[in-house]
């Protein structure tokens, strides 16, 4: 997204943005699904079994790369509201909009994951601990997002109000890191330590890291497509919607 | 008036309710979460011990059960009663009970239903068992619509005073109480294996008697209301 | 390779619930994704066409 | 058909009116004038039962009205200073609710046909919340329009955030209405004279 | 605009509402009940086994009281908004975020502080010992506005939507997490003799940024609101 | 002074006005006309700055008005839909507060003289939340009275509720304000002529 010339501003108008992110999207996909596969290979025939946790373990290799973007996906999400609201860019409301519900599945995906994880290696599907409990945070901010977006009709004044609260959750996400981390310090140490050999370190992390750029690509054709549909639906009496051909 | 002129206006009623409410869908959803994040934060509060938070379980989901139903409450005349519409169920020519019961009904679909379906998986969250759970869930299911029936005499009474929210908690905390504590001593007694029977055949008194008597008593609040 | 057979493999040394659980809620959150946008591209494109 | 015998209205410490006698029969427009503040929302709302009188009685096909009588509620219309609309559903579903709830049948046709003299067509399918005052004044008036079969229509302020277009229209839809025998008790501060086979008038004056 | 009609006019709104609260003496109160009772039900929900309840003792007062806050949080700025008192105020050439703050500071004086008061009396039936009943008030005393000054973006945004009330609690709750945590673990940790110290300076901590920050993004919102 | 240039103003999808343009100068008085739903209150709240236009500006004293002009707003007096009174207080405490608000000051018997002019002197200590419908806007109006400090009035629907005796207080009292160097931007649906030193039209027509 980084483009220093006159383009930027080219690209930040809905009009020009639908037919690019209509481009772009088909690519975002087949590269997700290679990098799936492939990641996929690695985590399932390529990764020896963890000679503590036995095949548990391979649930690392979506949960991981699922609480990065739960988390990541938060901020741009932010980000683009935050321009939203400051220069009072259609685009990037739009934007933070169609994010916000890829946000909160890589986020429930995270939570679900871990709790599959939780039970076996821990004998509990939930333990309050800082990490979870800021990820079920994290959740709850998300849908507050969303739901203040979707409980005011006239999409401008949603989109301001949301970017409000869009932000404001930004700043509070660490703050609710670290407050429940200290909590939990204090009460009980960590329970989590993931033991592994140094030799299957480096092919765990490769599976980490070909899964974590698969659900990036995938986020970004899904979030391609849905704000797609976000400016179909905004912008359905401006001009050159109406004209023939201008969807496809 | 006709029987089905009389059944015909109680359908209407209770469908309009779920329209709107369908309409609101983020309405629905938001007493959920509310649930959903008060139970969570019982353990931010109190520590995260998990066996203190096994006893806890139970009492901690009744009680934010019992909060989200009182703060939907809220939501069952206020409305109706600033647009006017209130005004319009009073005079329909049909007894002003059974429209209130339509109401309750519709208003229990949309908050009080929801909160049963998800109880059981906050539950997991406290680490109760599977047998704990249902037990859970079946004093959920007999507690929450008497939550709901009683909640409308106090959403009644309060309407039209300003801060009503504060003075509705008021009113009705104290006659939730015995819910509560049947509803909270069901699971309490199957964990203790003492079989939750008792409390569940209490929790269904306290329904029959709610449906009988409240109705009639918020009927009689509604229109000292709009006086 | 890791797995002697497809039920090893299905088996997960045990542990088939937990990791086929994540595995497979992950990809039906995707598909449900996915298939949601499509499907409201599509009601979009038919009101569209309705009104033309 | 509608008696009232030495009524008495008192808001907080205040005697609003006293000693006030009417009776209405078919086809007669009752006009309640005063200035603001003499009780004339008031003397509608007792009329629709809502507020008890103070003293004196008001009865109707010679049984008391009160909150037993059920049999008046079927005869009635009331559109108050609230429109009594739902912010969430569209002027169509609310005029359908409406309807449904007092008993009264109304087919999609007719609704359809209300709205269109309510001039709001094109917007039967917008939530009320986005309506202007006067629109939502309208769609209320709709309801009343669709409720002929109610023999007595109480109607406090119906051309307030009306135009002018408005106004007339609602006006005409009164005087079909007392033409065709019904009865219409009505407040209002402008000058609208409404044709009727029979006016009587109240003037209150606190 | 010169200083001294800023500061009247700030004087006048905090005059204002601590007038109509004066004349709604039973809001208050009731926000207050409202405390009183949620702690009270605790005990009725998990038992009333001594021990457990010293160990709960901060944790549900905390918690109780920032649902009592939260509660509160409706009458904000609602009553403003339908009434049309709110235009006038964004209309006032003062700036809006000092009047924000004037608000907020008199909602805290009518419904935070009467909590801080009666908090120790409550503590006294978790039989907490007296150290651990100051730094409760300690705790309560920082933290209470935070949650007051916070809520009043949730507040803000909420504005005029249907349903308000738990759409408010889902964007309220989360923010608050941080003071629940602080302010319940200093009582503990006294308790635990660590020294509540660290806590009470976060919760100061917490409470000079949102004085900083946010009467301004409540500014913002209420503008987005009246739109 | 005030300077409106190439406006337009959609709510939803729909445009209800494009391209006005006007100019207010001293003495002048601005009449919104249109029917119901044509955008008459949109166009006031924009005036007001509680609205963007979606095209187009506003500015006054050659500042664009928005929320950070705070001269603008210190010249201004609103009075919309909504009477912003509140119930608990009196007549009295209202008008009190919300002129302190506004940084107009106001001694006491300037208050009550205000309240006499509406006709409220008995109620001045009676809750707002028990005054009828008309006497709620008059006390409205009487904090419009107290502000002739206010260069712009800014009245959506003025006159609504009130009845005839007050109107024509309502209408001397703005003629007098324009006469005075005053302007003012006004709403409303009922005929009432203002005697002004100049008049400008708006009609909107959705
Ligand atoms: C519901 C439960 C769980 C949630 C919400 C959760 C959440 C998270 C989050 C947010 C991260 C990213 C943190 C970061 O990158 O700093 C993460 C990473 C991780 N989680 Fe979980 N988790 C859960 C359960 C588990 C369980 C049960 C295990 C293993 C026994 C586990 C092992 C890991 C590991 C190894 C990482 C990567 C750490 C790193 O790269 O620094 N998680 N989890
Ligand atoms: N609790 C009360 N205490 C004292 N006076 C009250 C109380 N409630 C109402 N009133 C008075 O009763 C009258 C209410 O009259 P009502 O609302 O019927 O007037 P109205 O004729 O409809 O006026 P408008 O033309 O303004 O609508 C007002 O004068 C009001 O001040
Ligand atoms: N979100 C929305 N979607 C579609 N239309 C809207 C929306 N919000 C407002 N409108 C329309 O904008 C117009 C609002 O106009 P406004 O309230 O300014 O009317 P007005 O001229 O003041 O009318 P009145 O005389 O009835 O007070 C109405 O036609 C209304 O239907
Ligand atoms: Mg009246
Ligand atoms: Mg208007």
């Amino acid at each position: 997204m980084i483009m220093t010339d006159i383009r930027w501003f080219k690209y930040s108008s809905p009009q020009t943005f639908y037919p690019l992110a209509g481009t772009l999207a088909p690519w975002f996909s087949a590269a997700a699904a290679l990098l799936a596969i492939a990641g996929l290979y690695i985590s399932f025939f390529m990764a020896p079994t963890d000679f503590q946790q036995g095949e548990a373990y391979r649930i690392i290799f979506i949960h991981v790369p699922a609480a990065w973007m739960s988390m990541f996906l938060y901020l741009v999400m932010a980000v683009w509201a935050a321009i939203g609201l400051a220069w009072n860019t259609r685009l990037s409301s739009m934007m933070a909009c169609a994010i916000a519900p890829t946000g909160a599945i890589m986020t429930f995906i995270a939570l679900w994951t871990g709790a599959l994880w939780g039970k076996p290696m821990w004998g509990a599907w939930w333990v309050w601990d800082a990490r979870l409990t800021s990820e079920l945070i994290l959740l709850f901010l998300y849908l507050g997002f969303m739901f203040l977006h979707a409980a005011i009709d006239d999409p401008r004044r949603a989109d301001r109000a949301a970017a409000v609260i869009a932000i404001v959750g930004a700043i509070n996400v660490p703050i609710i890191y670290f407050s429940v981390k200290w909590w939990n310090t204090l009460h009980q140490g960590a329970s989590v330590s993931l033991m592994r050999s140094p030799s299957m370190a480096a092919t765990m992390l490769l599976g980490m890291l070909v899964m974590a750029l698969a659900f990036w690509m995938y986020s970004i054709a899904v979030i391609l497509m849905r704000v797609r549909c976000v400016i179909i639906e905004r912008e359905r009496h401006a001009d050159w919607i109406k004209a023939p051909g201008a969807l496809e | 008036m006709s029987a089905p002129g009389l059944l015909d206006s109680v359908v209407a009623v209770v469908a309009r309710d779920l329209r709107i409410a369908l309409r609101r869908r983020a309405d629905v959803m938001t007493s959920l979460i509310f649930f959903v994040i008060v139970v969570s934060l019982f353990p931010l509060g109190v520590g995260a011990d998990p066996v203190l938070l096994r006893t806890l379980g139970p009492g901690v989901v009744w009680v934010a059960a019992l909060l989200a139903c009182m703060l939907a409450l809220a939501r069952l005349f206020a409305n109706d009663y600033a647009d006017g519409t209130l005004e319009q169920m009073v005079l329909a020519p049909q007894p002003l009970a059974l429209l209130v019961l339509a109401k309750t009904a519709a208003h229990w679909l949309t908050t009080g239903l929801p909160l049963v379906i998800v109880a059981p998986l906050l539950g997991v969250q406290f680490d109760l068992d599977a047998d704990a759970l249902l037990i859970l869930l079946a004093s959920l299911l007999l507690g929450t619509p008497t939550l709901s029936l009683i909640g409308g005499i106090g959403a009644a009474l309060t309407l039209g005073l300003r801060g009503g929210g504060a003075l509705l908690a008021l009113l009705v905390l104290p006659l939730y109480i015995p819910v509560l504590i049947f509803g909270a001593g069901a699971v309490e007694a199957s964990a203790a294996a003492l079989g939750a029977g008792a409390h569940l055949s209490l929790l269904a008194a306290l329904l029959l008697g709610s449906l009988v008597f409240a109705p009639w008593a918020t009927a009689l609040a509604l229109r000292i209301a709009i006086e | 390779m890791n797995w002697g057979s497809l039920s090893a493999f299905i088996e997960m040394g045990g542990y088939g619930g937990y990791v086929w659980g994540s595995f497979g809620v992950t990809a039906v959150c995707f598909v449900l994704e996915a298939a949601a946008v499509a499907a409201r591209r599509r009601s979009l494109l038919r009101e569209r066409r309705e009104l033309d | 058909m509608l008696e009232v015998s030495k009524l008495e209205c008192a808001r907080g410490e205040r005697l609003l009116f006293r000693d006030l006698n009417f009776v209405l029969e078919a086809g007669t427009l009752l006009e309640v004038r005063g200035a603001n503040g003499s009780g004339k929302t008031s003397l509608l709302r007792m009329l629709c039962g809502f507020l008890q009188p103070a003293a004196g009685e008001i009865s109707w096909r010679g049984k008391t009205v009160n909150a037993g009588n059920e049999e008046y509620r079927s005869e009635l219309a009331y559109l108050g200073h609230h429109n009594a609309l739902k912010d969430e559903l569209t002027p169509l579903e609310n005029l359908r609710y409406a309807l449904r709830l007092s008993g009264i049948g109304a087919t999609d046709t007719r609704l359809q046909e209300a709205l269109e003299w309510a001039g709001l067509r094109e917007r039967r399918h917008q939530s009320c919340a986005t309506l202007s005052q006067g629109q939502r004044r309208r769609v209320s008036l709709a309801r009343i329009k669709l409720s002929p079969s109610r023999r007595f229509w109480i109607l406090d302020e119906p051309f307030t955030a009306l135009d002018v277009a408005a106004v007339e229209r609602t006006r005409d839809l009164v005087a079909a209405h007392l033409a065709g025998g019904g009865m219409a008790a009505l407040t209002t501060h402008q000058e609208v004279p409404i044709p009727a086979p029979a006016t009587q008038r109240v003037e209150l004056s606190a």
